[in-house]
């Protein structure tokens, strides 16, 4: 591993951006290259992201970040309902209106750590669900989700032009924000969040959440103050969800509570250890794999299987379609449940941590090859 | 009056189911350190256990039913009416009780094969990292429950003597209006005699010293020759028997499905926080208060004023509880805080 | 947890020079790919001269409904085998008017995709988003909860693929969030009062306490309301009505209530595992043993399903609801499709399979009606669509809403169940008339054909 | 997954005083009662003890000296085989037995006893209980009337719970643990530590009393003198290397290594 340096970060950020832009091109073979999936790429993306900025920076284990997602996405369909179809004003709100609701939670939360943490930021979660669900109903539209209707009085559009018939789209200047235009808006919008976050991991004040999450109390003995590092830590996180929750609305004008439960909170927690905590690219790399086992495995039914099997011999083939029935289709979530568990036994430290090993094992190959000792360890940065 | 009373019973009935969960939960976290996502699992586990001898009694013989021509349908008669008659129904009416026999051994292999085959290499990873393999762990064990057993509840009868209702408001001078389901007084009766028994054989047998020592000074333990890690590899099978037992006795009244252990998980995790990280009796209060406090919350009159207030009661009282008392009602100083 | 993610220099320029290669084929490509659909269709997924057409089958099959949404399943693929003229036939030999071949749907063989609602709405929608824009589906089915139907219902709107509703019993469905694109052959809330009115009187008469339990949200709501109306209007009385959470799993605290409030009947607006749930605590607390006002106290559950009626065990026997559709029918439609499904699979289709089936049918039926897959025509030729034999007698797809009228079941918990499957007696059948009201009493627009 | 640094098989050889090496290397075998052999001990990437070395004969007491994280309770920690510091490289041999391949509750089995420097009585037990703990694994030692007879203050408060006591009767209580067990090498972690002068007293005239058993100990202590008055040897430690090993007399006769290495 090489020690991080601006030449090397505009690297990294080229490659990635060039990586994300290319997605069509290079997940196709997978089966992943349409565009509500990319899409839900660079959302969920963009959500784990933001989540690592906490908890890979300050060891602050969020199990409540479903609730700035349903946020962000109540508000951004709000606005689409009230003021207007282009998505710049929705994605603002959203953004914004989470980061205010995370400055609520956050201060109250930070107030203890580890797991009292975690549990008041769930307990904040599931408040907001369970009244998202039944009781605030007139803001939320219950468990049907929030939609656009005819009747929405939409001011800013309508005082510009007469609404058409039907349902309007969400647009940036014109452009549809479905399809792919709608994914390479939240491209876009997750190439500047990586980008940030790229930068926050490099600051002065990453550097102090890293601090902070090494040594707690040896810096609150100090007297030094952490908790104002770790709110604005958590409040850009929840920004980053508010921005995820939001861009769900702009690619499909919907928001729905159960985007704030618990398993939602779970999920950002599971992309992110999956990929690898703390490291830049991983949460990015979790939050594909999941999206993609959740749309795509979960696809797969006997029709298919008996079609990628068809050249075995009949027997054969009934078995072989029998057994990984099991773990595709109905059973995709026994894939994935398989899929942690291995993942977290052999690659502690995620994804990442995974590429990092076989690469220093071909770098070590290759070393060893030109006679040069290799059992000095690596010395990690 | 009598709403008051039937909403403690209730209270006192869901805080034992809570009780049960968050014990099992916290003997685990304060033993081996280990915050076991899979916990629900083994609660839901043990309710199949039911579920297996259910259905193992049930053995039936079939006869098909003639008006139906186009696929097998039965009427089923088990076996073991046909062999041994009355005694037979006897014996399949009481298969919860019986099923707590199958769900000792059961459950105690089940979690001494997890501890030793998974959970032993987790002690010294990250919460994080436990957190996400038990919880992979709970998934894998759902869903193959599932592809056994598929998604629907399956239904289990409380033994015919304990159905209907006991004249809870007679015997204490109330009238005859209180009323509460037998089934329900023996699981509050259960819940007592297994947080009674955890706790006395913590308290009063060299075993439960030992191991109260190691929850409180692992390190020492083991500095004065005692090989503290064996001792915990069977509390941790004793704490999947105490979940298995809680979820076998629940099955009467709520039947169980895969997804049982998933619905009690996050509720039990509250419980366990609440009370404090790994202490035994702040769980079991906690677990009560919850589930008190809870019924209270769904009174009308209550709900009346605080639209919604049942639903969010539990997370409310956990933040303000948290709050107040930064390590939940009787956590230690330093546990789970970083 | 502290290490940076940075690979060492020369790891970086060789992969950057990969990656740099995929960045300008991708700069080239990628505008191709949102203008090829623009102008190579007139609309979305059209099977143009392709041999085949695909369905798209989106049901929950992880979550609390995954045996419900399995029949579902089921019954697609039984339907597309009849709809491409294999097996049986089933419910194809006696449906009327008939415009099918027995060819598949206009000369094209029918595949179909598959996905995995959750329950959940925005995993349903992403299902479904899935199936429109990788699998080019030519029309949608499925579901089980109507939250998921009204979510993927404004999804095909928006998106211009026609959804044929599956399980889905909020009045919202076809009411106020009535679309266009969106078809219900389910029946709802409101109907399941009117059916159960006379019933209910004839049964327990005319002066009664109701207490309601209620499951907190849309569907639970718009049932209590319906029920209430009706129940009221035969006189009846309602002591309370009291929301209770989705997924509460002990509902002692809700039902203690009920024992001391005067109430002699508890309606259980709830359904699945709560309804599961909810229907054997009340049981376990003697609700059923009890005598009030001098008269027995009775529960009924307004939606039954016999799935549900399995979960609740012996819990179930003896109370009455109602049920779009039941396997003991003995109309020759309900033969015929019970026979095809038994033989196939071993085990009586559930109503949910049924309306499912059905619902393919219909499609296939209209776009063969139409002549054409473009979903404005297909739409018109389903509007007003007047049917028979399809299990549930004379039924007409009206325009004004997309809601299908046709005869309800009062069902009651068999008390002697002759099987494993015998466990709903039907008590009586509503006719369609009793049941049908004016679609303005729950506002709502379809809006337009054409999107 | 296992992590097999403990592993006591001859593994490959490292230069002595490899900081980055992760295995225990095996080099012979010591002929002295107990030995210390090139012991590398590491707190997570803290590298805390550099290559301590010493041997003790039996019935020998050594001090084992020197300035605030020079490394002797990290050294004392590593030889009692606790899991911090991890033992990365060296051996240690009791009595002719390997105890660098063992875990703590083993190398207590073989007969090490270790009185921690913050006494470690276990919360939630009683006096009676703490003694009883220490009775559970083999070999025992005095039995609980003899440590009674000889701690009466401890038999008066058998039912209180221990560390309710005072910090001196804590201390006691530490010992009587160690003398529980049948021990033939008591390791004493900071005895007079945060006890008052008059209790300190009590406690040197205790541990005269242990010396008198003819126990092979290694005593740390800030208190140089008062160990060193104890002790029949000294060993002095500085930034984790042993830097002085002599009589016990000489340290307290050289004012000079007293000056460098204890700052006294």
């Amino acid at each position: 591993m090489s020690i991080p340096s601006p030449r090397n970060d505009w690297i990294l950020m080229a490659v990635f951006t060039a990586a994300v832009l290319a997605m069509p091109v290079w997940l196709a073979p997978i089966g992943a290259a349409y565009p509500d999936l990319l899409q839900k790429f660079a959302i969920f993306g963009i959500f784990a992201i933001g989540f690592n900025i906490l908890f890979g920076l300050t060891g602050y284990l969020s199990f409540g970040h479903a609730a700035f997602l349903g946020v962000g996405s109540y508000a951004a369909v709000w606005s689409f309902k009230l003021l207007t179809m282009n998505v710049l004003p929705a994605v603002l709100f959203g953004t914004v209106l989470a980061g205010l609701f995370a400055v609520l939670i956050g201060f109250v939360s930070l107030r203890r750590s580890g797991i009292y943490f975690s549990i008041l930021t769930l307990a904040f979660a599931q408040m907001s669900y369970n009244l998202a669900y039944s009781v605030l109903t007139p803001i939320t539209n219950g468990e049907t989700g929030l939609q656009l209707t005819l009747q929405d009085p939409r001011v800013i559009d309508n005082a510009i032009s007469a609404p058409g018939e039907g349902l309007p789209w969400t647009e940036l200047f014109g452009i549809k924000m479905s399809g792919y235009p709608g994914f390479y808006f939240c491209a876009v919008m997750l190439i500047i969040a990586f980008f940030i976050s790229l930068r926050i991991f490099r600051s002065p004040f990453g550097m102090m959440l890293l601090a902070i999450k090494s040594n707690q109390t040896r810096m609150s003995y100090t007297g030094f103050n952490t908790r104002p590092y770790l709110l604005v830590a958590f409040v850009i996180s929840g920004m980053y969800a508010g921005l995820a929750g939001s861009l769900l609305a702009v690619t499909d004008p919907l928001a729905g509570a159960e985007r704030m439960q618990w398993t939602a909170s779970g999920e950002v927690v599971l992309m992110t250890i999956l990929g690898g905590v703390g490291t830049l690219v991983g949460p990015m790399l979790g939050a594909g794999i999941i999206k993609y086992f959740e749309n795509i495995f979960s696809a797969y039914n006997d029709q298919i299987l008996h079609g990628i099997f068809a050249a075995l011999p009949d027997g054969i083939e009934a078995v072989v379609v029998a057994v990984t029935g099991l773990f595709v289709g109905e059973g995709w979530h026994l894939t994935l449940g398989a899929l942690f568990m291995i993942i977290v036994i052999f690659l502690p430290g995620g994804l990442v941590e995974g590429a990092r090993r076989i690469k220093s094992f071909f770098v070590r190959r290759s070393l060893r090859r030109h006679g040069i000792r290799t059992d000095q360890p690596v010395t990690r940065v | 009056m009598d709403a008051f009373l039937l909403q403690v019973l209730n209270g006192l009935d869901k805080g034992g189911a809570y009780a049960l969960i968050a014990l099992g939960l916290t003997l685990v976290f304060g033993t081996l350190g280990v915050v076991n996502f899979a916990h629900g699992a083994l609660f839901m586990l043990g309710a199949f256990c039911a579920v297996s001898l259910q259905q193992l009694l049930t053995i039936s013989k079939k006869i098909k039913d003639p008006s139906v021509t186009f696929f097998d349908a039965f009427k089923e008669t088990p076996y073991m009416e046909i062999w041994f008659g009355d005694a037979g129904t006897a014996i399949i009416s009481y298969s919860v009780p019986l099923s707590i026999l199958l769900a000792i051994p059961v459950m105690l292999l089940v979690g001494l094969i997890m501890e030793r085959g998974l959970i032993q290499f987790f002690y010294k990873r990250s919460h994080a990292e436990q957190i996400l393999v038990t919880f992979g762990l709970a998934i894998v064990i759902q869903e193959l429950i599932k592809v056994a057993f598929g998604a629907n509840p399956i239904p289990q009868a409380a033994p015919p003597i304990f159905a209907g209702t006991a004249p809870v408001g007679h015997w204490i001078g109330l009238g005859d209006a209180v009323v509460y389901p037998w089934w329900r007084m023996i699981y509050l009766f259960f819940s007592g005699v297994v947080i009674f028994a955890v706790f006395a054989f913590l308290r009063y047998t060299t075993y439960g010293m030992v191991v109260r020592a190691g929850m409180a000074d692992r390190e020492t333990v083991g500095l004065l020759g005692i090989n503290i890690q064996r001792r915990f590899t069977i509390v941790f099978g004793i704490a999947a028997v105490v979940a298995g037992l809680a979820g076998v006795m629940y099955t009467p009244i709520l039947p169980p499905d895969y997804h049982l252990g998933m619905e009690f998980l996050v509720l039990s995790f509250v419980v366990v926080v609440v009370g404090g990280m790994g202490s035994l009796p702040g769980a079991v209060s906690a677990g009560f208060l919850l589930g008190i406090l809870q019924s209270f919350a769904s009174m009308n009159e209550v709900k009346n004023i605080f639209p919604g207030i049942d639903q969010i009661i539990i997370y409310l009282v956990a933040v303000v509880i948290l709050l107040v008392l930064p390590r939940g009602l009787m956590g230690r100083k330093g546990v789970m805080e970083s | 947890m502290t290490k940076r993610d940075s690979d060492n220099p020369q790891g970086f320029s060789r992969r950057q020079a990969l990656k740099l290669g995929a960045v300008s084929t991708v700069a080239v490509g990628a505008p191709a790919f949102f203008t090829r659909n623009a102008w190579a269709e007139n609309f979305r997924n059209d099977p143009g001269n392709a041999s085949s057409v695909t369905f798209g089958f989106n049901v929950p099959q992880t979550g609390p409904y995954a045996d419900e949404g399995a029949d579902e399943l089921r019954a697609y693929k039984l339907a597309v085998k009849h709809l491409n003229g294999e097996g049986d036939g089933g419910m194809l030999n006696t449906m009327t008017p008939k415009h099918l071949k027995g060819n598949g749907v206009l000369g094209k063989k029918v595949v179909y995709v598959t996905g995995d609602t959750q329950t959940k709405s925005d995993a349903a929608r992403a299902s479904a988003k899935r199936m429109m824009e990788k699998d080019g589906v030519i029309m949608i089915s499925g579901g089980s909860s109507s939250g998921v139907a009204v979510a993927v219902q404004g999804l095909a709107q928006e998106m211009g693929v026609i959804f044929m509703c599956g399980l889905t019993h909020s009045n919202d469905t076809t009411g106020k969030d009535k679309k266009r694109y969106g078809f219900r052959h389910f029946f709802n809330a409101y109907m399941s009062g009117r059916a159960l009115g006379p019933v209910l009187k004839e049964e327990y008469g005319n002066q009664r306490q109701a207490y309601h339990l209620t499951a907190d949200y849309t569907w639970g709501w718009t049932q209590e309301e319906s029920i209430k109306n009706t129940t009221e209007e035969l006189g009846w009385k309602t002591t309370a009505t009291v929301r209770t959470p989705v997924g509460a799993g002990d509902f002692s605290q809700y039902i203690t209530p009920v024992l001391n409030s005067g109430a002699d009947v508890l309606i259980l607006n709830h359904y699945g595992k709560d309804m599961i749930n909810s229907l054997t605590q009340a049981v376990q607390f003697g609700l059923r043993d009890k005598q009030v006002n001098g008269k027995n106290f009775e529960i009924i559950v307004p939606l039954f399903s016999r799935l549900m009626a399995q979960g609740a065990g012996d819990n179930i026997k003896g109370i009455l609801g109602t049920t779009n559709w039941n396997w003991s029918l003995q109309d020759d439609a309900s033969k015929a499709f019970v026979k095809s499904f038994g033989q196939e699979y071993g085990a009586p289709p559930s109503q949910a399979a049924q309306t499912c089936y059905v619902q393919a049918l219909l499609y296939a039926n209209a776009c063969e009606m139409a002549g054409t897959f473009y979903p404005p025509e297909v739409i018109k030729a389903l509007e007003g669509f007047k049917f028979d034999g399809m299990g549930n007698g004379p039924t007409e797809y009206r325009a004004a809403d997309h809601q299908c009228f046709k005869d309800v079941l009062v069902v009651r918990g068999n008390e002697n169940p002759s099987s494993q499957f015998d466990l709903l007696k039907v008590v009586k059948i509503v006719p369609r008339s009793q049941v049908e009201y004016d679609p303005k009493i729950f506002g709502g627009d379809l809006g337009p054909y054409k999107v | 997954m296992s992590d097999d640094a403990h592993k006591h098989e001859n593994l490959i050889e490292v230069p002595a005083g490899t900081p980055t090496a992760h295995k225990v290397v095996a080099q012979g075998s010591a002929p002295a009662f107990f030995s210390a052999w090139d012991l590398h001990a590491y707190y997570g990437e803290s590298y805390i003890v550099q290559g301590v070395s010493f041997d003790i004969r039996e019935g020998e007491i050594v001090a084992l000296l020197g300035r605030n994280g020079a490394g002797k309770t990290s050294t004392l920690r590593a030889i009692a085989r606790v899991d911090t510091p991890e033992l990365r490289h060296g051996e240690i041999w009791l009595d002719h037995q390997p105890l660098h391949t063992m875990k703590s509750w083993q190398a207590a089995r073989l007969g090490v006893g270790l009185v921690p420097e913050d006494r470690r009585i276990i919360a939630g037990l009683t006096v009676e209980e703490n003694l009883k703990l220490s009775q559970i694994a083999e070999p025992v030692g005095w039995s609980i009337e003899r440590i009674y007879e000889h701690f009466p203050r401890l038999a008066e408060r058998r039912d209180q719970e221990a560390v309710t006591m005072s910090g001196g009767e804590q201390q006691m209580l530490a010992v009587a643990r160690a003398l529980a067990r049948d021990i033939k090498l008591l390791l004493l972690d900071e005895p007079y530590e945060g006890l008052a002068p008059v209790i300190v007293h009590e406690i040197e005239r205790i541990l005269e009393g242990v010396k008198e058993l003819g126990i092979t100990t290694v005593i740390v202590e800030q208190n140089a003198i008062a160990a060193l008055h104890l002790s029949d040897r000294a060993i002095i430690l500085d930034m984790g290397e042993v830097v002085f090993e002599g009589s016990a007399q000489e340290v307290l006769d050289n004012a000079d290594i007293r000056n460098e290495y204890l700052a006294i």
